[in-house]
């Protein structure tokens, strides 16, 4: 019973994970109506320009805000460059640009620092905790915390300022928003530029686990069914999306890979999206469209 | 038609030419040329894997250099070589092999590297219709240690099986002797891949044979999460684990070990979970971690001084990072460029001075002998193991070292070269071959010449 | 008198709660033009919707041509030979005017996807009976001449026209017109009123349309039914409906 | 919005193409003609490196195209199509190898084609970009299935394929020659009958489903078969596609040359090419094949040496990247539009 607790929490922890990723993909979904595959390169980009800062002997928190201002200005720049132009375009031609775009970010990050592996500390114990029989990861619980100040940072965020309510006035209707006086344009800019910080908490989170190094970009194939179970929409739904393809999938990895013979990870939480899907075609908590003839 | 549709046009008329001439060059001969020995090197600086690939072009192209600047080529002939990127795919691979295996200014291609456990196993058939031997060091297929179903193929040194049987011969060095391998549970974490499925059938004869049990444990492609995985371990407990990873999979497995609190320095690493590029992001929790390798790590042996003295002092080392030389890969691509050369340098003795091509370089990999004389000659001793190819045996070594991590840097802690029970595993891997040969219609060469 | 084409009996409709139609009974006749008229938000286009299986009704029952349904799937419909225009633009808008009225044939193909692909015997024929059927409607309806356009660079009272096209092909018994006038000057108008009288004689189709425009409908059809918030407040000829109290209180009196 | 939608597609798929049609077949047949006759001139690098990948990613771009550009069903899914029709193929040429080598391909297509159409059950409910999401289930499950299951490449240590001996009435096609001929006859004839399939009730189905699916019911389209039709089509011929890849390209092959890149790269070649056009589809595979082996070649004879070998290939891949995004911005019928552009521009020319 305790493996399974144990399993289960573990799961849980590592779903934390990929929701940090996937709210940064609902934010520029919302804002710009695009799945943003290239969110992957930043969270890369991110890690690596923090690593290297601190590599030549940067203060940690110089080179925090130092990378912050490049992500936020890269993913100002993705928005005005590529997403402006493409405004109205179907939306898998908008995906696959921001496909594209990854491959252009990803040159030039590596370009600029390289494309060797580097350790990165944020100086966070991990020894594990035992309650009971029960063992859990320092580092683990300390990512699920970041998360949930993240989380409940965007919602005062959204639900309070004014960026935060015309943004949400945007998604119904354009000129609601331009009623309250914000630019959609600087509007647009003020939520990529949140999603490159997020992309930058992500960055190190994940880089502190696994290492800085171009793996980082594969994190959004987790993200995205998280997404499709939470909604695009929703950074609630990004949460609990993610708390179910962690926990599931590890589970799933115990005990379906026993029987199936194992590495049933890599399509579990799609299968399981897809059967979210059929009963909900938006996703749990994503908007559902009004057909109308 | 618009002038800017005529701009557009002619700029697409440009690349057109610029195509068509650069395939042009790549196609005239010279004469002059023709003294120099053309290794093309398929290398992958782009893409999940390129940190661990750096390193090997700079040890390689490093020993070219060295042949060419202190030796003035070997026995006269320079060497030349260029690069072309696979991205570690197999399409792009096939490209650069495509590409290259004409050879370059009428010098032909010896030996194709190609640099990917995937490749090389689609090249397997291409090349032995081609002529041109590929040297696998340390992955591709196990089976073509069988030279006479597979002449092209050349896994020198140290194939997957050997690497297994070896980590297996290092527990029981540490346990005190095989017959105290009875009983113990040896797990191995591997990547749930071709490559990491490799060592599925010998483990299993070889815990049948020694009365350890085996427990396979797969981490799914690419490996950033590996919660599930070791809580198993957890569960079941086993003494040992035997972690073949291949890029990110190696520092999370290690950190995840951490977490659930398996003791590191009962994990040994695979040849490509064995390197700093995997150890170093894990952090302090990678110190005492354990790998089997068959490219030692270290910048003392002597090849390493004369390398430092005649080209990285002189500016001449492809190492983009000082701290690199003599780090594992490294002196996997020095290992590499080594056999390379004394290859060619056998077939020359045998063909004569001149640039060989990769009919007499098969010949030369398969009478290839690298004593322990040669290497002392060499100054490789302690970085490569004694190895003596044949048509039968494409293997030659199947010895590795365990290293083990001291946070820093890597320190050998096994007792030289642990040994892999090849006499145990050759008769199954010839089974394996002469399977391969019946399906596909391959009939064996007679190995007696 | 023969059996009406189509019995509502009690059908209600709501939309989270708010009732879209509320109870609604009535007949049409065969052979007949019925005109709903009501202002907008009346439940007419969801009363469509129902009719032929785009929406489902919560309760009440329909019947067409002697079989009762609640619900319905919108292909069964077609092929009972309820055909339909609609009131925003859903024609096939990258298709030329022939494929959109071709398209329309479609559910008459007895032809498979292999003989499609290799193009055998009845394929063939099936193709050419398809041609003739198609540009006899688009002759009908004066169309000969856009034939071949693209449907979205046609203008808009041209593509109605497309659309009804597509609904008549296929020779349905009743066929449903959801404001095929809207946004037509009075010229288009007259026009597209002789093509749907036409198509009601030449074809015998019954028709049940959806109309704003007063002098239309009363120049049009046989039978008139007014809604006002999901109710029925009126039904019967136009002179019936035009004295009707009710009706003039709840509609006519609010239209300028 | 509409994930597919094909808003800027004008004029696709009508039949007012006759006037110029002589013209077509004939440039089509003076072109099939000029590729047959291209072993004569080309090398072992041309064949194997450049023309074979980029046939077949040709094919592989007309199966999604026929989903995605005409059906309007978007999917990610096709590299997974891919790998079945490979492994199909493989086992049908190993269980029953008296079969002939055409009918092999096809029965692995139509394999393929089923597998498709289960994978395709879910666009009866989910649509736009759920969809193309849910189509990844697809991908990563196959990508898994023939991982994992030793059965189906016959127990190799490898769990990766080798092509058969390839051969058609006793002719031996593994050659270079053989094998391109081979590509080249099924290129071109899965596109005669796909331009058949287009121009049919089928195609017309299709259209109408990719332009306005509720409409397409209300007047008695089968929209649900249709879709699945398509699916099945679709995936038939990415199945033979990725037989071909297997065999007729790389030779040996696991799972992985059949991942979501792949899949990526076919979605590429139709966007890029043109969605609902059958040129687009070899325009799109020319763009995703060769462009990078262009920039390669002229990245080495203009900078060879002179940069470092990394960061050359990192420019290369970023420049490649800002190429796919600006002809996506600056194209947005794709790159067949353009030169149906500039054919009309020549063709009227010419018959002035």
């Amino acid at each position: 019973m305790s493996f399974f607790v144990e399993t289960f929490i573990g799961g849980l922890l590592a779903g934390v994970m990929y929701s940090l990723v996937a709210i940064g993909f609902v934010l520029i979904y919302k804002a710009s109506g695009v799945f943003n595959f290239a969110q992957g390169s930043m969270v890369l980009c991110a890690g690596l320009t923090f690593v290297t800062m601190r590599d030549r002997g940067i203060d940690f928190w110089l080179a925090g805000l130092i990378t912050l201002t490049i992500m936020v200005a890269i993913a100002i720049a993705v928005e005005r460059v590529v997403l402006r132009p493409l405004v109205n375009r179907p939306q898998i031609t908008l995906f696959m640009a921001t496909l594209g775009l990854s491959f252009v970010i990803e040159g030039i990050a590596q370009i600029a620092m390289g494309a060797s592996v580097h350790e990165l500390d944020l100086g966070i114990v991990d020894t594990p905790i035992t309650v009971g029989e029960v063992q859990v990861s320092q580092f683990d619980l300390v990512a699920a915390a970041t998360a949930g100040v993240l989380v409940i940072a965007l919602s005062i965020f959204f639900n309070w300022t004014r960026v935060g309510i015309a943004l949400r006035a945007i998604a119904d209707d354009p000129l609601a928003a331009r009623s309250i006086g914000i630019r959609l344009q600087t509007l647009w800019q003020i939520v990529w530029g949140v999603a490159g910080f997020v992309s930058l908490v992500a960055g190190l989170l994940w880089g502190a686990r696994q290492g800085v190094q171009f793996a980082l970009t594969l994190v959004v194939l987790k993200a995205l069914p998280v997404l499709i179970i939470g909604g695009f929409t929703s950074i609630t739904g990004a949460i609990v999306g993610g708390l179910i393809v962690g926990a599931s999938d590890s589970l799933a990895e115990i005990y379906l890979g026993s029987l199936l013979g194992g590495s049933v990870s890599t399509w579990f939480s799609y299968v399981l999206a897809v059967g979210f899907l059929l009963v909900r075609p938006t996703g749990l908590f994503g908007d559902a469209p009004i057909e109308r003839i | 038609m618009s002038i800017r549709k005529q701009k557009r046009i002619t700029s697409r008329a440009i690349g057109l030419a610029a195509l068509v001439l650069s395939l042009a060059v790549g196609a005239t001969a010279s004469a002059e040329d023709a003294k120099t020995q053309y290794f093309p090197l398929a290398t992958f600086r782009v893409g999940a894997y390129a940190s661990s690939g750096i390193p090997v072009w700079a040890g390689e192209i490093d020993y070219f250099r060295y042949i060419n600047e202190v030796e003035g080529g070997i026995n006269g002939i320079k060497l030349v070589w260029d690069e072309c990127e696979t991205n570690w795919e197999v399409e792009k691979g096939i490209e650069c092999y495509e590409r290259v295996k004409a050879g370059k200014n009428g010098s032909p291609v010896p030996i194709f590297l190609p640099h990917g456990d995937p490749i090389s196993k689609a090249l397997t058939e291409k090349s032995v219709a081609d002529k041109i031997p590929l040297v696998t060091i340390a992955y591709g297929r196990t089976e073509a240690i069988d030279g006479r179903v597979f002449p092209y193929s050349f896994p020198v040194v140290f194939s997957f099986w050997s690497e297994a049987s070896s980590a297996v011969n290092f527990i029981a060095e540490k346990v005190g002797g095989k017959d105290k391998l009875k009983g113990l549970k040896i797990a191995t974490v591997y990547h749930d891949s071709p490559y990491g499925k490799e060592t599925q059938v010998p483990l299993a004869h070889l815990a049948k044979t020694y009365g350890f049990e085996d427990i396979q444990i797969p981490v799914p492609h690419p490996g950033n999460e590996q919660s599930a995985q070791w809580a198993k371990i957890r569960q079941l407990k086993p003494d040992w684990v035997f972690l073949r990873g291949w890029g990110v999979m190696t520092p999370v497995a290690i950190k995840t070990a951490a977490k659930v609190g398996f003791p590191v320095d009962h994990i040994i690493g695979g040849i490509w979970s064995g390197s700093e590029e995997d150890v170093r992001p894990a952090g302090a929790v990678g110190k005492g971690y354990l790998a089997i390798t068959p490219f030692p790590a270290g910048a003392n042996f002597e090849i390493h001084q004369k390398l430092k003295k005649h080209i990285l002092d002189k500016g001449l080392s492809d190492l983009k990072d000082p701290k690199s030389f003599g780090s594992v890969y490294y002196n996997s691509g020095v290992d590499e460029a080594i056999v390379a050369v004394e290859a060619i340098r056998t077939a020359q003795a045998h063909f004569g001075v001149r640039p060989i091509n990769g009919e007499e370089a098969q010949w030369g990999l398969e009478h290839l002998d690298l004593s322990e004389k040669r290497l002392a000659e060499i100054g490789a001793t302690g970085l490569q193991q004694p190895l003596k190819l044949s048509a039968k045996d494409h293997e030659g070594g199947g010895a590795g070292k365990v290293l083990q991590w001291d946070g820093e840097k890597w320190n050998v802690v096994s007792n030289g070269w642990v040994k892999s029970d090849r006499e145990l595993l050759l008769p199954l891997i010839y089974e394996r071959a002469a399977a391969y040969a019946r399906e596909r219609g391959i009939t064996p060469r007679d190995a007696t010449n | 008198m023969a059996e009406p084409i189509l019995q509502l009996r009690d059908v209600s409709l709501s939309f989270k709660g708010i009732k879209a139609l509320n109870a609604l009974s009535f007949d049409v006749e065969r052979g007949e033009i019925c005109a709903l008229i009501g202002p907008n938000g009346a439940g007419k286009s969801s009363l469509l919707n129902i009719i032929n299986g785009v929406y489902r009704a919560d309760s009440g029952s329909v019947s067409f041509d002697g079989e009762r349904f609640v619900r319905i799937r919108p292909a069964r419909a077609a092929h009972l030979g309820i055909g339909r225009t609609f009131q925003h633009n859903a024609l096939f808008r990258h298709l030329s005017v022939l494929d959109n009225v071709l398209a329309g044939l479609i559910r008459h193909s007895r032809t498979t996807l292999i003989e499609h692909a290799f193009g055998l015997g009845r394929d063939r024929s099936e193709t050419r009976a398809f041609g003739r059927r198609a540009d006899e409607i688009i002759g009908f309806l004066d169309l000969a001449r856009h034939r071949d356009r693209v449907v979205s660079t046609l203008p808009y009272g041209v593509q109605k026209r497309v659309d009804l096209a597509r609904a008549l092909v296929g020779r349905p018994s009743l066929l449903l017109l959801d404001e095929p006038m809207a946004g037509m000057n009075q010229d288009e108008k007259r026009e597209m009123s002789s093509f749907v009288l036409e198509a009601n004689r030449s074809f015998r189709t019954t028709v049940v349309l959806i109309e704003h425009d007063m002098s239309v409908v009363m120049g049009l059809s046989h039978h008139v039914v007014v809604l006002d918030y999901g109710r029925k407040v009126g039904d019967g000829t136009p002179e019936e409906v035009r004295r009707n109290p009710d009706v003039i209180a709840a509609y006519l009196g609010t239209v300028h | 919005m509409t994930a597919i939608g094909t808003d800027t597609i004008e004029g696709f798929g009508s039949t007012d193409e006759t006037a110029r049609s002589w013209l077509r077949i004939a440039l089509a047949v003076a072109l099939l003609a000029g590729l047959a006759a291209v072993p004569l001139v080309a090398n072992d690098y041309w064949l194997n490196a450049v023309l074979i990948p980029f046939l077949i990613m040709s094919l592989t771009a007309l199966g999604l195209n026929l989903l995605m550009g005409y059906a309007g069903q978007a999917s990610l899914g096709s590299g997974g199509f891919m790998a079945v029709g490979a492994y199909a193929t493989y086992n049908i040429l190993l269980r029953l190898p008296e079969l002939p080598l055409p009918v092999n391909l096809l029965l692995g297509g139509v394999i393929s084609g089923l597998v498709g159409v289960i994978a395709g059950l879910p666009s009866l409910r989910i649509k736009g970009f759920y969809l193309v999401a849910s189509t990844l289930a697809a991908q990563f499950v196959l990508e898994w299935l023939f991982n994992q299951y030793g059965w189906f490449s016959n127990y190799s240590t490898s769990s990766s394929i080798s092509a058969p001996r390839l051969a058609i009435l006793g002719h031996d096609l593994s050659s270079p020659t053989g094998r391109y001929l081979l590509t080249l006859a099924t290129v071109a004839i899965v596109t005669v009958v796909a331009i058949r399939l287009v121009r049919s009730q089928t195609g017309r189905t299709w259209m109408a489903i990719r332009d306005m699916d509720t409409a397409a019911s209300v007047i008695g389209i089968p929209v649900a078969a249709g879709k699945l039709k398509a699916f099945f089509v679709s995936s038939l011929v990415i199945g033979i596609a990725g037989a071909l890849w297997a065999f007729a390209y790389l030779g040996t092959v696991d799972a992985r040359s059949f991942n979501l890149d792949r899949s990526f790269q076919v979605m590429f070649a139709i966007i890029i090419g043109g969605m609902g056009s059958i040129s687009g589809n070899y325009v799109g595979a020319a763009f995703m094949i060769l462009l990078p082996i262009l920039l390669d070649h002229v990245g080495g004879a203009v900078f060879g040496g002179a940069i470092d070998p990394g960061q050359l290939e990192n420019l290369q891949k970023a420049l490649f990247g800002a190429l796919i995004v600006w002809f996506l911005i600056k194209e947005p019928r794709g790159l067949a539009a353009l030169l149906s552009r500039a054919w009309t521009q020549l063709a009227s020319r010419f018959e002035r």
